[in-house]
């Protein structure tokens, strides 16, 4: 314990200056002001569903919560129940197996709410498109409201897509 | 004035409540080297969270639909019941221990129901644990806040406060350190954090509080994510009163004093509860029973060295 | 004068059904002639109840107790009889007895009511012995009355125990004579005179000592005391139900009457009740006990009855040895299971004219099939467990209430024995009358069961037994149970 | 040589008589040495009848002499045998083993006899022998394992206390006797009847057969 | 008048004996005893409201009911209080069984168990008014005499064997009590309370200590104190449910009532004895609740549950024993009074919430068709009104907040608490693990009670049975819902009356409260905080929340629930049974069948699982088979060889001649 202590204070904060990634700095605010304008404020939870990916836009998402990007300062923050979320992201084409699971997932969540397809496979269905394990891309299933294209999307590009989505959603 | 003290007391509490648990984050997610949400995050959480709709499960019946209200009133009564920076202001059939170790029971018991009326493994899993947990720390609860009852001489959270406003550092919070360690050990229990459980996991198999509200959404959850936040202002608010009795609004204190140890105890009990999170790891749950008779033993503990005092062997 | 009478009436009642020529003219016949006894028994016991002197007239000897004992075998005799008119009917039906046998076994009821009272009514004490083993003969024949297994072994083993130990008893007869003679000095008939012998002169206690022991083995042996009881359970689970209940009912009772009288002149020879109050506190309390363990693992219901009675003599046994004040709990006791007894064992009887068995693994739900049998079952059991308004329950709470403080650790015993008792019944009996499990009883074989005379005879027991107990609970019956006890004093 | 002192030795010859039954496996040698007894048995009341001067003495010894020395033998080897039962007798110890312990009963006879001598007025040979003879009808009653030897038994035992009471009161008074002889006659008449159904039912006499009524 | 009202309650449990037997032919016979019995219980209730207004106009008197030259009938300040249990508990019970037997005409063999049950009625009432140690033990053993019989109502092999233990420990309860009042009364049974107390006083010491332990054993076997509490949970729930309330929720508060009464009848409780009392009642509330939170059978959970209760009534007996002996000074007189409070208020609080409970379970049976919890559920949905009566008997049954339990249970909470502020360091220690011992004890009853309502009532119907159960008659949801009613009212009516009550006002209004030293308590108070933060809540959500529902299926990560995919009562309980493995001994069984002779892994596996109390596998079975072992190895006396028995005389005779010599 204490020398795990030790550790965090040596190593003291590690998160970027905001100066160093101010266009992300800069995109999440826009973020935030975007979904401040959709309903009065909002801190948007996701709900993430692998629903058939190579785990690469898994990493990525992960990413979103280290030091680094650290999207938890711009509110944002991954929840464990669609219940809960206002944003579903999906990764993967939809193989035969998951597309319950994430139908499911979608019907739990209360309005308003956001469908993010998160890579070329979850837009397309990527290389695995027509095969035999693959019900489609997501947008066969699930009316989606923004794709974020890439194979997989870097963070960066996961937090623009965002973005686009909650614009899309005060649109409608 | 002791009403309007009161109900000061009271309304400050259910304001401040959500920025605890913004200020445990932010405290985190420094120990975690990160810059983190600020600290008002969960008011907007909890107003967007209000401004949703809700999906509920087709297999739950009224209680689920109950189980927030009980929830929130009882965090209400909490929040007016015990005392965080006055004392002497909450009329004593209140503020007996006995009732708020059977308001907090009440409201395990509540989400418990909450959690077995969905249907759901995962809530029914969370249920049972919380239900084990729930009825394990009731001795070390009891014997620890008697403990400080017992040195006050006073059976209601408020008379305690009064006790340890009164005294000395050494002649009062000193002997009940075992005691206030008991009972930071049960408040952790009581508010589902480490070491007993884990609030911002994403894995099930792991989650006590969190698997039962998995199947609230909207305004449901947002009564039951606020009420968590005022059990847990209270509960570390009255704690850290008891432990750094200083600046406690009576006649005659000084505003100023009061405001600033206030934010001082507030801040420093965020503190706490983020380093405890920080520094160690959750406990198997298999291991409970443990943990759970370590705070009854440093409760009994606390009991014999306040005992010594007392007849002062 | 109705001493004799009673006495012939019985003996000629003998003689009524062997003339007749159905099998239910022979049980009406001996229906007719225990009635009659029944009348001459009643006109003799009610009058010496009350009576505050006894009467000695020749060959009798007539006192509240024996005026009691008469009331009882006329009555448990009568009932028999009624019973024995369904019991003895169903089995011809079926050809289990014939028409003959059926006149015997009317002509040796008779007899042997005949011989219980002469034991009672005897003045003299070798009468008294002549008739105690003319009961054993008697019934010898009943026990030995169906053509079963069992039959001959039970008779035979009762055969030779009762009358190995009526020929002990004779020794203790003997012992009397020899003190009465060297201390009245003459010899002859009547100095074994009972009436007598109590108001005679000291007779030597060495020899009275010695009397008391043999006639306490000796008689015992009758009585079913432990470790002389071993015939009793073979014998009255093999004897007709009626005859099973006149032979719990009574005739046990009879041969502690005996014993009574016998303890009776034995303290007024040796001066003090120490000596056979000792005895029969050691074997009432070894009787109840053994008895509650072979209950607690019976697995036939005529013999767990039996042994019941066995425990039920023990604890009369033990009443008796706690002096004066035990006597009114062996009065009431007595009563009691003989009341209660009988009851038991003519609702055995339908059963097992009912369910051919007697075997609990082999009878179930009887209260399904055999409602009325089982209503009055139940009543007699608990009547028999000491539950209120059970005479017994009296007795019982009147035996503790002496005995806790003088003998704590008999009383123990006896404790213990009166719970391995009740658990015992409850194990055995009440599956037995109510279980629904163990076999399904097919709807033809609920067929609606009929009144008949066996049930009546069980109410009547039912009814007297519920006057009594609640006569003693109410006050009333106390005074004159008290009266009746001073006779053993 | 008075009747006192025959009445003794008649005594003293009935237990040994009855020492002999105690090893006889054979239904005729019990039955005359059972004879045997009586007839000794009778003559030792008879010749008290003389001591004494007793008429309802005679009586008895004569009735005793009929049933017993005639009567009981003659019918009882006369009904085992028209029942086609077997006369070879059955026992749970060997015959030299009864012999000893009738010995043993005879010797522990005489010690309690001396005791009892001195607390009553008795001759001490009658005690003794009248002692014996239960003894030895016990020790029959306990080793013998069919019903003819249980009833010998049974005799032996009652023809003991018989004695017994011969020893300590020169007899009972003669109501009682006849009683008595009438109802040891009713029970000869049962056991009979018994052993005949014994024999109908499982061609055999032994106890063995009846030890189906336990616990 | 009062006489006359007690005495026709009498009369009329009798008489409704008589009716069942006198009409068992009749198609009303049912209806016509439980009408009786109604009425009898309304006549007692009359009456105990009449002597309640009469104590509290300060007059203190015995109401003399029947007297016969042996024994008398009256009721004291005492037996009246208890009596009202019973005459509560019998009104409501039969309000119940009106509704609830008719629907098992053909299970029960009517007119035998409402004869049984009138008795059993007659039984408790008689033991209550009793006035002397004669009257007493008739009365109880018809009590229990007849309590067997409606254990044993549905002839099943289980309920037989559950009606023979019972009756075992009935008996062996009777006798202890039998000969304990006689010790106390100096051998005669007919003398009055007042003359036992005389002849007590004069017992030595030795004498009073065994006649104690006795009564203790007798009355604590009937409450099921530890260890004589096995035959407790197997036998109520056997009963038909409206006896299992009377005998769960009424019979052992007469047990409750005999000892109080025969401890009153002692001189002086030294301070041994009463901690014996303590450890006891908290040894039972332990076990029964422990037992409690594992049991998966509704009823039988329920019966453990009245362990646990009656443990914690014994041990607030004990408490009030313990303090005349503890140096608690000036605190004395307002300990006496809430512990006292705490004793009324609670038997009164268990007999009601006890018999509500037993009820409602019986109508969710009736419903269902079985006891199981592992095959109930989703309940709720389908019975609102009933389910909400459930739920409020469970958290009353829990001792939480606003019910009244919860206020009785505060009255023993707290001066335990209080208890050692003035005592020496050591008691002082020891009522710290008094309180620890009884807060675990609280704390399982909630996830016990907990547990019973979610897994019965919550999430979706475990099995077919449960899914097809019909509408919840509302003669079955009524009586339930009375008591759950009478419950919470106790809190708010009768806790203010009781410890001693102050007026305090709080922002105007004036609340009557129970204040001990240190420490105070308002029923109304609570009530009020409660309601008025639920109303405010509740305002807020309707003045800001958006209130669109939609109904989905659960969610739970993806595949398809099913009903059996929910925890079931075993699992629920499972972390209990955990950390408590030492004291609830679990046994699973595993049977693995080979599907194919080559192939062992290809098997059929069968997991067959059961607890098992501590005490049946190191008490009971123990002492049962040694009694069974030795009765069989006496058996062997009787061999058959008539031989062996003859000389089993002659032994008899040499060793009486012996003694003679």
């Amino acid at each position: 314990m204490l020398r795990l202590l030790a550790t965090v204070l040596k190593t003291g904060s590690k998160a970027e200056p905001v100066s160093i990634v101010a266009d992300e700095h800069v995109l999440g605010e826009n973020l935030r002001k975007a979904v401040t304008a959709l309903c009065g404020g909002r801190a948007l939870r996701i709900r993430h569903v692998d629903a058939g990916s190579t785990n690469a836009e898994e990493y990525e998402l992960t990413a979103l919560g280290n030091a680094y990007y650290d999207a938890d300062r711009f509110g944002l923050s991954f929840v464990a129940s669609p219940r809960h979320a206002d944003i579903l992201t999906v990764s993967g084409p939809v193989t035969r197996s998951m597309a319950h699971a994430l139908v499911a997932a979608y019907e739990a969540m209360p309005e308003p709410r956001i469908v993010v397809a998160v890579g070329d496979g979850a837009i397309t269905g990527g290389i695995w498109k027509d095969s035999y394990a693959v019900v489609g891309p997501v947008s066969s299933l699930l009316p989606v409201d923004v794709e974020i294209p890439g194979d997989p999307p870097s963070p960066r590009v996961v937090l623009e897509g965002l973005l686009a989505a909650v614009r899309s959603a005060s649109r409608k | 004035m002791n009403g309007m003290l009161f109900i000061l007391q009271g309304v400050v509490t259910l304001m401040l409540a959500p920025l605890m648990v913004g200020l445990v984050r932010f405290f985190k997610a420094r120990f975690q080297n990160r810059r983190g949400a600020v600290p008002w995050l969960p008011y907007v959480s909890l107003w967007s969270l209000f401004a949703k709709d809700m999906t509920i499960t087709r297999y739950s019946s009224w209680v689920f639909r109950f189980v927030p209200f009980v929830l929130a009133s009882i965090a209400l009564v909490l929040a007016f019941v015990v005392p965080t920076f006055a004392y002497g202001v909450v009329p004593p059939f209140l503020s007996n221990l006995f009732l708020v170790g059977g308001l907090f029971a009440f409201g395990s018991a509540w989400l418990v129901l909450g959690g077995m009326d969905t249907a759901s493994a995962f809530g029914n899993m969370g249920a049972s644990r919380e239900m084990t947990l729930a009825a394990l720390v009731e001795p070390a609860l009891y014997v620890s806040l008697a403990t400080i009852a017992f040195a006050a001489g006073s059976w209601s959270l408020d008379g305690m406060l009064a006790h340890e406003a009164g005294l000395s550092w050494h002649g009062g919070a000193l002997p009940l350190s075992f005691a206030l360690g008991a009972l930071l050990l049960v408040a952790l229990t009581e508010n589902a954090r480490y070491p007993v459980d884990n609030p911002a996991t994403h894995l099930e198999l792991t989650m006590v509080h969190e698997a039962m509200v998995l199947e609230y959404s909207g305004p449901y959850l947002a009564l039951l994510e606020y009420a968590a936040a005022v059990k847990l202002t209270v509960t570390m608010l009255f704690l850290f009163a008891l432990a750094l009795p200083f600046g406690l609004m009576h006649v005659g204190a000084s505003p100023l004093a009061v405001v600033f140890w206030y934010i001082v105890r507030f801040v420093f009990a965020s503190f706490i509860v983020a380093f405890i999170e920080s520094v160690i790891v959750k406990m198997r749950f298999y291991r409970m029973q443990e943990y759970l008779s370590l705070a009854l033993f440093v409760a009994l503990a606390g009991l014999v060295l306040v005992l010594m005092q007392q007849f002062s062997f | 004068m109705t001493a004799t009478l009673l006495v012939c009436a019985s003996f000629v009642s003998a003689f009524l059904p062997l003339r007749t020529r159905s099998v239910r003219a022979a049980v009406l016949m001996s229906l007719a002639g225990s009635t009659i006894v029944l009348a001459l028994g009643l006109a003799l016991a009610v009058p010496a109840l009350v009576a505050s002197a006894s009467v000695a007239s020749g060959l009798w000897y007539l006192d509240p107790l024996s005026g009691l004992l008469v009331l009882l075998i006329v009555f448990v005799g009568w009932t028999a009889a009624m019973a024995s008119v369904s019991y003895l009917s169903a089995e011809a039906r079926e050809s289990v007895v014939s028409a003959q046998q059926v006149r015997h076994y009317g002509a040796l009821s008779a007899l042997f009511v005949c011989s219980m009272l002469v034991v009672v009514l005897a003045n003299n004490l070798g009468l008294m012995w002549v008739a105690l083993e003319a009961t054993t003969l008697t019934t010898a024949l009943l026990v030995a009355f169906y053509a079963r297994p069992g039959s001959l072994e039970a008779a035979w083993k009762y055969l030779i125990l009762c009358s190995t130990g009526i020929v002990l008893g004779l020794m203790g007869v003997m012992l009397v004579y020899a003190a009465a003679t060297s201390a009245i000095g003459e010899s002859g008939f009547a100095v074994l005179s009972y009436a007598a012998l109590l108001h005679s002169a000291a007779l030597p206690p060495a020899l009275m000592r010695l009397a008391f022991a043999f006639v306490l083995v000796g008689f015992g042996t009758k009585v079913g005391l432990v470790p002389m009881h071993a015939w009793l359970p073979d014998a009255h689970s093999s004897a007709p139900s009626p005859v099973s209940g006149m032979l719990s009912g009574i005739l046990l009772t009879t041969a502690l009457f005996a014993v009574m009288r016998y303890k009776t002149l034995v303290d007024h020879a040796l001066g003090s009740a120490g000596y056979t109050e000792t005895l029969l506190l050691v074997f009432g309390a070894l009787t109840t006990l053994v008895s509650a363990l072979f209950i607690l693992v019976q697995l036939d219901y005529k013999r767990l009855l039996a042994y019941s009675s066995i425990e039920h003599m023990g604890l009369t046994t033990f009443a008796l040895g706690l002096g004066a004040p035990g006597a009114v709990v062996a009065v009431i006791h007595l009563v009691g299971h003989a009341l209660a007894k009988p009851l038991l064992f003519y609702g055995a009887g339908n059963v097992l004219v009912r369910f051919k068995s007697t075997k609990f693994d082999r009878v179930w739900g009887v209260a399904r099939v055999l409602p009325y049998t089982a209503g009055l079952f139940v009543f007699g059991l608990l009547a028999l467990l000491a539950v209120p308004p059970s005479p017994l329950f009296v007795s019982e709470l009147l035996l503790a209430a002496q005995a806790v403080a003088a003998h704590a650790y008999l009383f123990a015993v006896i404790a213990v024995a009166l719970v391995l008792v009740f658990a015992g019944f409850a194990r055995a009996f009440f599956p037995f009358l109510f279980s629904r499990d163990e076999a399904p009883i097919q709807a033809h074989e609920l067929t609606n069961e009929r009144w008949n005379s066996a049930h009546t005879a069980m109410t009547l027991h039912a009814v007297v037994l519920t006057g009594f107990g609640v006569a003693l609970f109410a006050g009333y019956a106390l005074p004159f149970i008290m009266h009746i006890a001073a006779a053993l004093a | 040589m008075g009747p006192v002192f025959l009445s003794g030795a008649c005594l003293v010859g009935a237990v040994l008589a009855a020492f002999l039954m105690a090893s006889r496996m054979r239904l005729a040698s019990l039955a005359s040495l059972y004879a045997i007894q009586a007839m000794l048995l009778s003559a030792a009341v008879a010749f008290y009848a003389v001591a004494h001067g007793d008429a309802s003495a005679y009586a008895v010894a004569g009735l005793t002499f009929v049933l017993k020395a005639l009567l009981i033998p003659y019918w009882f080897v006369r009904i085992v045998r028209a029942h086609g039962s077997s006369e070879r007798l059955v026992a749970y110890a060997r015959p030299t083993t009864l012999s000893f312990g009738a010995l043993f009963s005879v010797s522990f006879a005489g010690l309690i006899a001396q005791e009892l001598a001195r607390a009553s007025s008795a001759p001490y040979v009658a005690l003794a022998s009248s002692i014996a003879l239960i003894l030895i009808g016990f020790l029959m009653l306990v080793s013998r394992r069919d019903m003819i030897g249980l009833g010998f038994g049974f005799l032996v035992v009652e023809a003991g206390v018989f004695a017994l009471g011969l020893a300590l009161t020169g007899g009972m008074p003669l109501f009682v006797e006849l009683g008595a002889l009438f109802d040891l006659s009713i029970f000869f008449v049962l056991l009979v009847a018994f052993a005949r159904r014994a024999q109908r039912e499982h061609a055999s006499l032994a106890t063995d057969y009846l030890r189906e009524l336990i616990g | 008048m009062l006489a006359l009202l007690y005495g026709g309650a009498f009369l009329l449990s009798g008489a409704a004996a008589l009716a069942a037997m006198a009409l068992a032919r009749s198609a009303h016979q049912s209806a016509v005893t439980h009408a009786l019995l109604i009425l009898s219980g309304l006549f007692g209730l009359a009456a105990s409201v009449g002597y309640c207004i009469e104590l509290a106009h300060g007059v203190v008197r015995v109401v003399p009911v029947y007297a016969t030259a042996l024994f008398a009938f009256f009721v004291t300040p005492l037996s009246g209080f208890f009596l009202a249990l019973v005459f509560l508990g019998v009104t409501l019970t039969s309000w119940y069984a009106l509704g609830y037997l008719p629907r098992y005409h053909t299970h029960y063999t009517l007119p035998w168990l409402d004869f049984a049950t009138s008795l059993f009625v007659l039984g408790m009432v008689g033991t209550l008014m009793a006035g002397q140690p004669f009257a007493f033990l008739i009365a109880w053993e018809l009590m229990s005499v007849a309590a067997y019989f409606l254990i044993i109502a549905d002839g099943s092999r289980e309920s037989l064997t559950a009606g023979f233990r019972y009756l075992l420990m009935a008996q062996l309860g009777f006798l202890a009590l039998l000969v304990g009042l006689l010790l106390l009364a100096g051998g005669d049974p007919f003398a009055s309370w007042a003359a036992v107390a005389h002849a007590a006083a004069a017992l030595p010491p030795s004498a009073r200590l065994g006649a104690f332990l006795l009564l203790l054993v007798g009355f604590g076997s009937k409450a099921g104190l530890v260890p004589l509490h096995q035959w407790l949970p197997a036998a109520h729930p056997q009963a038909p449910s409206h006896s299992s309330a009377l005998l769960s929720g009424v019979m052992l508060k007469v047990a409750l009532y005999g000892f109080i009464l025969s401890v009153g009848l002692l001189p002086a409780v030294p301070f041994s004895w009463a901690m014996l009392v303590i450890v006891l009642g908290l040894a039972s509330a332990f076990f029964g609740v422990l037992h409690a939170v594992v049991e998966n059978d509704a009823k039988r959970m329920l019966a453990w549950s009245s362990i646990e209760h009656m443990g914690l009534l014994f041990t607030g007996v004990g408490l009030l024993l313990a303090l005349p002996n503890l140096p608690v000074g000036a605190d004395a007189a307002a300990l006496t009074a809430a512990l006292t409070g705490f004793v009324i208020l609670h038997a009164l609080n268990h007999s009601l919430f006890k018999s509500g409970l037993f009820m409602a379970t019986g109508a969710v049976v009736a419903q269902t068709h079985t006891r199981d919890l592992d095959r109930l559920g989703g309940l709720a949905q389908r019975w609102p009104l009933f389910s909400g009566a459930f739920l409020a008997l469970a958290l009353s049954a829990a001792a939480l907040p606003p019910t009244g339990t919860f206020f009785g249970e505060w009255l023993l909470f707290q001066p335990l608490a209080i208890g050692f502020r003035s005592a020496a360091p050591a008691s002082s220690l020891g009522a710290a693990l008094v309180l620890a011992v009884v807060a675990l004890v609280g704390g399982l009853a909630v996830f016990a009670f907990v547990k019973l309502f979610s897994v019965m009532f919550l999430g979706r119907p475990r099995s077919s049975a449960a899914e097809q159960a019909g509408e919840m008659p509302l003669l079955l949801t009524l009586p339930p819902l009375a008591a759950a009613v009478l419950v919470s009212l106790s809190g708010l009516l009768l806790f203010p009356l009781l410890a001693q009550p102050e007026r305090v006002r709080l922002l105007g209004l004036p609340f009557a409260s129970a204040v001990l030293p240190g420490a105070a308590m308002s029923s109304w108070g609570v009530v009020f905080a409660l309601l008025g933060s639920a109303a405010a809540a509740a305002a807020f959500y309707r003045a800001f929340a958006r209130r669109t529902i939609r109904i989905t299926e659960t969610w739970d990560c993806g595949a398809p629930l099913t009903a059996r995919m929910q925890y079931t009562a075993t699992g629920f309980s499972a972390p209990i049974r955990f950390f408590f493995r030492a004291l609830v001994l679990s046994k699973k069984t595993l049977v693995v069948e080979p599907v194919v002779v080559t192939n062992p892994w290809i098997a059929k596996r069968r997991l067959s699982w059961a607890t098992e109390s501590f005490w049946e596998a190191g008490l009971y079975r123990p002492v049962g088979r040694a009694a069974i072992a030795i009765s069989a190895s006496v058996r062997r006396l009787q061999n058959g060889a008539v031989q062996f028995y003859l000389a089993l005389v002659f032994a008899a005779l040499v060793g009486v001649i012996l003694f003679a010599l």
